[in-house]
């Protein structure tokens, strides 16, 4: 016997075998656990470790029992590693490469001596759920097992340190996409590529070629006819190391690429006409006593080892055959030299009963294998051949549920949609030729409804060329014009039934072993949770945890159920299977994400901003000047002087068409009939719930031409709420909408000499208060720049014109008015310092001072709410209300949030600034809170909006206000929601 | 702080909201850029050409007259576009059926009035029985191009419409989510490689530009600058 | 044990009339522990059954309409706060098969309103001692919960919240970035252009539990009080007679009762209409996705309502990640590709590092959401008929509070204190609940 | 991502659209009680099947459509009489 550990272990290459994967031209070496293995181009991490003879990879997750080799595949339990950063590495799949910095996960204090091997002994103790029936008394302790619960945690580690991956996601509009690149999947790639279709080739290993690649001469014959054939189609995009991750409704298709630098993955989403499913079979673990010691393998697995990358799976085999791939396997095995101590044919009833290993020392692996005629066998390596899984994931995300054939003991598609085919091992067996002919027709057919779905497609587009009349593709056009000519375009093209082989239903041998080898789940553990109720399948998952695992059921689930079914006494038909979720194998958060892409906004004005330091305010998608460094100071400025904001993300919307004021009726609370030309007016919207949804103000420029402002958060609800007012209510009125936000930089100039700065830069607008007064609108020519408007409106409280430059002049105009506006003490302002003008006056900010339950007498609009119109959004609940709030009999109901009222506030203690969202309080009731508070460097005190139950909302009501930590102070109700200047004598001058 | 230069006529320069990349130049009154690119694939900001906006009924007097339906964009009034062209304009002009009942002219830089007026004729000759609005876009929007082989290759990375020749050939216009953007792709090849001019709410340009230029490394692209009459 | 009906005229309550017997008679089943693990484990026995099975009888005190948490959690208190244990608890699939077993198990009771925080808070009380309560180990991790604000206005939603959370009691507070990235150093707080962390609501008491744990633990406790446990019993009628309940028909047999609870939930307009009730519902799909387990680095449980994601870290060691439901109403539970994407996304703004972890598996359940984000609780215009319904995304964290509360105003035919807000009444009365604000996420 | 087939654009992903609900008529305001009004604002069909609600192409034709949907299987279609 060889020692399998550690240093000096024996190599287990062999010569130069027909068909391998790896380059002898290309050694290198990496590190596991910081020793160097010597490995070659195309080894995948654990076949360079098989052929430098280690055995054991991993411990597994509960007992912590040294695992090795077992499928050789993608999916193999014992083969995740850590590399590098990256965790959970597929090591039977990764391809190895230089200086790799490979380690065993799970492993404590090392690989080959595990304290947490102990639970093996404890073992029988921590039967399935264990931990549901203990840990529950004293309480107060079960913090503490958690903690030892998590420390056996069974994975490798991340970084915060790891950068964020940044690779493209990549859409793509295959007609036909096939799923796995056997034989199967070649066939019908090429078949349908030759009927005209765009066909996209997927295949999850590093080449085409699905099993064909570890077969006989024949097989490899056949495999480079098939390799030839798909290079010399033309339309085939061929993707291996790729994997169809998932099936979503509409075939919207994900194709995760692996293998990019440094471990990264790309996105595809593959909107596809038709799917075409060929993923082949998974080979069936056994399960039996000791079926996880190492040294124990599958028929493909030891395959895989000998023809794909020369190693040497073992020296003495003892070989459990059901099939011919068993069968194949013992040829392989012998002609690697490989002594075949025994072989079992499982058609004969012939059995295992037990695999004995070394328990101690370093040799961890197969010692013995007992036969079910009681003999046993000296052997380090047991290859069992017991049959196939069906990696039904795909048909089942499409819908279908896969249907048990107990005479071939596996899952086959039951019925699918129209737009996914199936083909290969998932479909049926038969010969090489039989499956390649299947696959052919299945490619054909799968071009053929493509090319309907494209035509249609193609019809229904109004970007084609009038040329080729309205895209209708007669038939035979295009697609399929070749082959199978046009009139089969529309006739199904007819697939063979592929034969079923009859094979033995081996599941479970005498005696129980693990069926999930990543939670350590064995048969034994599944039968005890379905007779202790946890009897459907669903439920037995969700107690043991089977198939839940990083193998997610793709190797183990068949057996699961069949211990399900042995615990129920039912058939595996009747037991029924686990619905298969996305995606089939795990994907990289990287990939999801792809390169972060999310919109920015700026304005003209931004390498100003930049430039003088701005602080930067993130408001939804536009980033904002904060402030320039003082607020306070910025406030003082445009009282005393002339301050300068950058107001673009406010949304502008140009309103064009006669009927523009109906529109403006319906949707704003208040009155548009009679706006005059050169006229601004304020309005409020609700939705028809009577909230308040967004204010701003419209101006009329024309006769027939508006130009309508919103809140910046709003701009987009509202175009879409005016739309859809226009569109689904009234088709008929003449009224034309564009979003013109960005067309103009809006830039407000605020505060005493705002007036003489204008009139500086200002042409053909006569800025005198009796010609242009408050509340209106003119355009001219500013700073040069025709097209300006210029509305006379005061969010500030002080004299002040909003000017709409065209936006490409933006910064030009803005850093006129700075030069031209120096000697008047001109200075910018930010977001912060306008909060506070406009608490100052008293404006409310939708969304602050109301929420979402707001309705418009709550905020005090009563002002503007226009009920004897006939007709506007809201107007019933704000009717209701009204009424309820005015002694009406209330028919409408609802306090709801009627009840509350905006109003001023100021707290006694004008030093006192209450936070926002400080709540008001009688005794322990919440009878109001605070929506705005600042202090105000124009009164030197203090000053807030508040939201209070009406019944408190008459001005110099005594209110009592809790600051966060609890003190609690005394506040009064103002006369008026402005704290300045109230009369508005300011903005008028 | 950046200097702003004036015209000779006073008149001072428009920019664009990208960032034209350095030597900087004054072409027809906008700061463009002055790079050249010989790579295959090539990126360019034509955002000051004149983009004038349209509004029509979608099946009216106006868009029989025009002759671009929906979803196609054209210059001359063959190929069944059998539209109006302003006089001596020739190809110069771009005419794009952007949304239903809503086109987009796009006219070198400068030209704003004399599109209006132009489809003011148009709009008369339709006796003006429905209702027409027109709307200068020129400074609300940002317009790129790009130019190569792998053009469409480029825009698959970033949008999930169908680009293929079969469903967008060389004349088509559709709006799509671009990076996340909505943005108006037109297929105008000019007899040349495929090009794609694209077409977004200005704000978000320099956005669009630098998640186009990014997705682009990989491709070669090369940032080509703007150059007259630009359409 | 046998109970007569006695009528009841119209007002009053069929159960609350029911002779109960004055002490619930439980049957104890052999308690869990580690000498029964200890006992098991040597003699190798097996478990007895943690639920039995039984025939569907034809008449039933109170038949129950979902083996969710709800469900099995009204039965459950019917029996033991009642004495009300002549109950049958219907499901149409297993145990725990919708949105129970779906959920992401999210405890915390840092709401917006009053009415909300008390609801809530009752239900962390109950899920403290449930393990003891139904000598099963739920594995409640108090593990503290972050809600990050990203900019000012969600900030200031935070304080309030932490308002009036601290005002009933609930340990509730809003915290600056440094004392975040100290609670979460995956997090990346550096200035971030986009989505910097301003701070965050952070609610101590927050935690994650066990929700198949929750759901097995109510049935075992139910059953051995003698409630009837019928899986794979799907309702197909609701009788109503002269506006009273007089039966439900089911795919089983019909069963005669006075008295259906409706707990179901992405089917309950679906139900309710069997009765002829309309709710004030659209079912939305809620989708969660969990990555392969690596070694414990997240403790606490973190919630961006701006990115709409959430995550917390299993003692498996994977993560569990949840969104805001899907753009559009639908009964589909195969989830969708942009669900995984936006999550990926969202969560690599947060945790940079995290791009080559692997996301695992995805799966969807289904959401009644109501207008006001809050649910619907108590009778109807048809006499016997209950809702407990509209639970949206938060519905396994009430699981107790609703169990405890519905089962009292079905035994007492009186709506309890603590759930009055949430009549379904008060949608034709225009009086909404204010919990909009808050669940942005409702997590 | 499910397609919606766009009658003025084609077969475009959902993610372009807005959803906008049910399409249930507006109550004539005048006349409407709070029942009815409130049945309106608060009460959808929520059919488990076919449904005819209304989206918004925000990203493409910026066109309200009316879809018929399977709330089920998400396969959807424009209602017949659409605009083209």
């Amino acid at each position: 016997m060889t020692a399998w550990l550690g240093p000096g272990a024996k190599p287990m290459r062999l010569g130069p075998q027909p068909g391998e994967e790896i380059d002898r031209e290309q050694p290198f070496t990496f590190r596991w656990n910081g020793a160097d293995v010597p490995a070659y181009a195309g080894d995948t991490i654990a076949s360079a470790l098989a052929a430098a003879g280690r055995r054991v990879f991993s411990r597994s997750y509960k007992y912590h029992r040294p695992r090795g080799l077992l499928t050789a595949s993608y999916h193999d339990p014992g083969c995740f590693f850590q590399v590098g950063d990256e965790p959970n590495v597929r090591g039977a799949h990764r391809l190895a490469e230089p200086d790799m910095d490979v380690r065993s996960q799970n492993t404590w204090p090392s690989l080959s001596f595990d304290v947490k091997a102990v639970n093996q002994l404890a073992g029988r103790f921590l039967g399935p759920g264990f931990y549901y029936k203990t840990f529950i008394k004293p309480q107060r302790l079960w913090p503490l097992y958690e903690r030892v619960l998590q420390r056996f945690v069974h994975a490798g580690q991340v970084s915060a340190d790891t950068p964020r991956s940044a690779v493209d996601k990549r859409y793509a509009h295959p007609d036909v996409l096939v799923a796995g690149g056997g034989p199967a999947g070649m066939a019908a790639a090429v078949a349908a590529a030759e009927a005209g279709a765009r066909v996209m080739l997927v295949e999850e290993e590093h080449r085409l070629g699905g099993h064909l690649r570890w077969g006989g001469d024949a097989d490899l014959a056949a495999l480079a006819g098939l390799r030839d054939l798909v290079a010399a189609t033309p339309g085939i995009e061929v993707l291996t190391n790729a994997v169809v991750a998932g099936r979503y409704d509409g075939n919207w298709i994900a194709v995760v690429q692996r293998g990019l630098p440094a471990g990264t993955e790309q996105l595809i989403k593959a909107r596809a006409k038709v799917l075409v499913v060929a993923p082949g079979l998974i080979e069936r673990p056994y399960v039996f006593q000791g079926n996880d010691v190492p040294g124990v393998m599958l028929s493909t697995a030891v395959r895989r080892l000998i023809r794909l990358h020369a190693v040497k799976p073992g020296d003495r085999a003892v070989v459990l055959t059901a099939n011919a791939d068993g069968d194949a396997a013992v040829g392989d095995l012998r002609r690697a030299g490989v002594d075949i101590a025994r072989v079992l044919d499982a058609r004969d009833g012939q059995d295992i009963v037990r695999v004995r290993g070394h328990s101690v020392g370093q040799n961890r692996g197969v010692r013995a294998v007992q036969a079910a005629d009681g003999t046993t066998t000296e052997c380090d390596l047991l290859v069992t051949a017991t049959g196939w899984t069906a990696p039904a994931a795909l048909l089942s995300m499409a819908g279908d549920q896969p249907a048990y054939d107990p005479r071939a003991a596996r899952f086959f598609p039951r019925d699918l949609p129209d737009d996914v085919l199936a083909t290969g091992g998932i479909a049926g067996d038969g010969s090489h030729d039989e499956l390649i002919a299947h696959a052919r027709a299945v490619g054909r057919e799968a071009a053929r409804r493509a090319a309907r779905l494209r035509r249609e497609w193609e019809a229904a587009v109004p970007t084609r060329a009038p040329a080729n009349g309205h895209g209708l593709l007669a038939d035979g056009e295009g697609l399929l014009a070749d082959g199978d000519g046009g009139h089969a375009a529309n006739r199904p093209v007819a697939i063979p039934e592929l034969p079923v082989d009859a094979h033995p239903a081996l599941f479970r041998g005498r005696t129980h072993g693990i069926v999930d080898f990543c939670e350590d789940v064995s048969s034994k553990d599944i039968i005890g949770a379905v007779r202790e109720g946890y009897d459907s399948i669903e439920l037995a998952k969700r107690y043991t945890t089977a198939t839940m695992g990083p193998t997610q059921g793709k190797i183990e689930l068949v057996n699961a159920i069949a211990a399900a079914a042995e615990g129920t006494g039912r058939s595996i038909a009747d037991t029924g299977t686990t619905t298969w979720r996305p995606p089939y194998a795990p994907v990289t958060l990287g990939a999801l994400a792809g390169r972060p892409l999310e919109p920015v906004r700026y304005s003209p004005m931004q390498p100003w901003h930049e430039a003088h330091h701005a602080r930067p305010l993130v408001a939804g998608a536009w980033i904002r000047p904060d402030h320039y460094g003082d607020p306070a100071a910025e406030v003082r400025n445009v009282r005393s002087k002339v301050g300068i904001i950058d107001v673009t993300p406010i949304g502008k919307l140009d309103l064009r068409g006669p009927d523009v004021p109906r529109l403006l009726n319906l949707v704003y609370v208040n009155k548009w009939s009679k706006l005059g030309l050169g006229k601004v007016r304020y309005g409020v919207m609700c939705t028809e719930d009577g909230v308040v949804f967004d204010d701003g103000v419209t101006g009329r420029l024309g006769p027939e031409h508006y130009l309508m402002s919103t809140t910046s958060s709003g701009a987009a609800a509202v175009w879409e709420w005016l739309e859809n007012v226009l569109q689904t209510m009234h088709p008929d009125w003449a009224v034309h909408i564009t979003p013109v936000t960005t067309a103009y930089a809006s830039m407000n100039v605020a505060g005493p000499a705002c007036r003489d700065l204008l009139q500086r830069v200002t042409e053909g607008v006569d800025l005198a208060n009796e010609a242009f007064g408050y509340m209106e609108v003119r355009t001219g020519r500013v700073a040069g720049v025709d097209g300006c408007v210029l509305w006379r409106i005061g969010f500030t409280g002080e004299l002040s014109y909003e000017l709409h430059v065209p936006a490409g002049y933006g910064l030009h105009v803005w850093e006129t008015l700075m030069d031209r506006g120096a000697d008047l003490g001109i200075a910018p302002f930010g977001v912060e310092a306008q909060r506070i003008l406009r608490l100052e006056k008293g404006h409310l900010i939708v969304g602050q001072d109301t929420d979402g339950l707001t309705r418009g007498f709550s905020a005090a609009l009563d002002w503007a709410i226009k009920l004897d119109k006939d007709d506007f959004l809201g107007k019933p609940e704000l009717a209701w209300q009204h009424e309820a709030e005015n002694g009406g009999n209330g028919s409408g109901g609802g306090k709801g949030s009627g009840s509350m009222r905006l109003v001023g506030l100021q707290p006694d203690d004008g030093a006192v600034v209450p936070p926002e969202a400080s709540q008001i309080v009688d005794g322990p009731r919440i009878v109001g809170r605070v929506t705005s508070s600042r202090m105000s460097p124009t009164l030197g005190r203090s000053i807030c909006l508040a939201q209070v139950e009406a019944a408190r909302a008459a001005p110099g009501t005594p209110v009592t206000v809790r600051l966060p930590g609890g003190r609690l102070i005394g506040a009064r109700v103002t006369e008026h929601l402005a704290h300045v200047d109230p009369e508005g004598s300011r903005m008028r001058v | 702080m950046s200097e702003h230069p004036v015209m000779t006529d006073g008149t001072p320069v428009a920019r664009s909201p990208i960032a034209p990349a350095p030597p900087v130049r004054v072409e027809a009154g906008w700061e463009v850029s002055g790079c050249r690119s010989d790579a295959a694939l090539t990126i360019t900001d034509c955002t000051p050409l004149t983009k004038v906006q349209l509004r029509a009924p979608w099946n009216g007097a106006m868009a029989k007259a025009l002759g671009v339906p929906f979803g196609r964009a054209g210059r001359e009034a063959s190929g069944g576009l059998g539209g109006v062209v302003p006089p001596g304009t020739s190809r110069a002009w771009l005419v794009v059926g952007s949304g239903p009942g809503e086109w987009l002219v796009l006219a070198p830089p400068g030209a704003a009035a004399a599109a209006a007026d132009w489809l003011a004729t148009v709009a008369a000759d339709t006796a003006g029985e429905e209702f027409v609005s027109m709307t200068d876009l020129t400074h609300g929007r940002a317009l790129v191009r790009v130019t190569g082989p792998d053009a469409a290759g480029l825009l698959a990375r970033l949008c999930g419409a169908d680009l293929h020749d079969d469903m967008a050939p060389d004349g088509a216009a559709l709006r799509s989510s671009v990076a996340g953007v909505a943005t108006d792709i037109v297929r105008d090849d000019r007899a040349g490689p495929p090009s794609y001019l694209l077409h977004c709410e200005r704000s978000s340009g320099q956005y669009l530009f630098g998640a186009l230029v990014s997705a682009g490394e990989s491709l070669g692209i090369g940032v080509d600058g703007f150059r007259l009459p630009g359409i | 044990m046998h109970q007569i009906i006695v009528w009841t005229p119209p007002g009053r309550n069929a159960v609350a009339a029911v002779r109960a017997p004055s002490q619930p008679r439980r049957r104890r089943p052999r308690r869990y522990g580690a000498l029964a693990l200890l006992r098991h484990g040597l003699s190798g026995r097996e478990w007895p059954r943690a639920w039995s099975e039984h025939p569907l009888r034809d008449r039933y005190d109170v038949v129950i309409i979902g083996g969710g948490v709800h469900g099995l959690a009204a039965a459950y208190y019917l029996a033991a706060n009642h004495g009300i244990t002549d109950v049958a608890v219907l499901d149409k699939g297993y145990l725990g098969g919708g949105g129970s077993g779906r959920s992401t198990a999210i405890l915390r009771s840092n709401y917006l309103t009053p009415e909300g925080v008390r609801f809530y808070d009752r239900s962390m009380q109950l899920y403290r001692t449930l393990a003891a309560d139904l000598d099963y180990n739920v594995m409640f991790s108090r593990r503290g919960h972050l809600t990050l604000a990203h900019n000012d206005s969600s900030l200031r939603t935070m304080r309030w919240r932490a308002e009036v959370n601290q005002l009933q009691g609930v340990e509730s507070e809003v915290i600056g970035p440094d004392e975040v990235k100290r609670l979460v150093p995956y997090l990346d707080t550096s200035e971030h252009p986009r989505y910097p962390i301003l701070g965050a609501l952070y609610h101590p008491p927050g935690g994650i539990i066990r929700h198949d744990a929750v759901n097995w633990g109510y049935a075992r406790a139910a059953d051995a009080y003698g409630v009837h446990i019928h899986q794979d019993t799907e309702v197909t009628g609701i009788d109503v007679a002269e506006g009273r309940v007089r039966g439900v028909r089911t795919t089983r047999g019909d069963i005669a009762t006075r008295v259906v609870l409706n707990a179901t939930a992405g089917w309950s307009t679906l139900v309710a209409a069997l009765a002829g009730v309309r709710l004030p519902i659209q079912t939305f799909p809620l989708q969660a996705a969990v990555t392969e387990p690596v070694r414990p680095f997240l403790h606490a449980v973190v919630v961006s309502g701006t990115l709409h994601v959430y995550v917390s870290q299993t003692d498996r060691g994977e993560l569990v990640f949840g969104a805001s439901v899907d753009p559009f109403a639908a009964y589909s539970t195969r989830g969708t590709l942009e669900f995984a994407e936006g999550l990926a996304t969202h969560i690599l703004e947060l945790m940079p590092g995290l791009s080559r972890m692997r996301l695992l598996r995805q799966w969807s359940g289904l959401c009644d959401m109501t207008p006001d984000f809050s649910p619907i609780m108590g009778g109807t215009e048809v006499e016997g008929f209950y809702l407990d319904v509209g639970w949206g995304t938060y519905g396994f964290k009430a699981g107790p509070v609703s169990g405890e509360a519905m089962a009292q105003c079905i035994a007492t035919g009186r709506t309890p204190e603590i759930i009055e807000a949430f009549g379904l009444g008060r949608f034709g009365a225009g009086e909404l609940v204010g919990e909009k604000g808050a669940a942005a996420v409702g997590h | 991502m499910i397609l919606i087939r766009c009658p003025w654009c084609g077969p475009r992903d959902a993610g372009e659209f807005h959803y906008s609900g049910e399409a249930t008529p507006r109550p004539e305001p005048a006349s409407a009680g709070p029942r009815e009004w409130r049945d309106y604002l608060y009460f959808p069909a929520n059919p488990r099947g076919q449904v005819t609600e209304t989206w918004y192409h925000r990203m493409g034709c910026r066109r309200f459509i009316t879809v018929e949907r399977d709330t089920d299987t998400n396969e959807s279609r424009p209602v017949p009489g659409g605009p083209r």
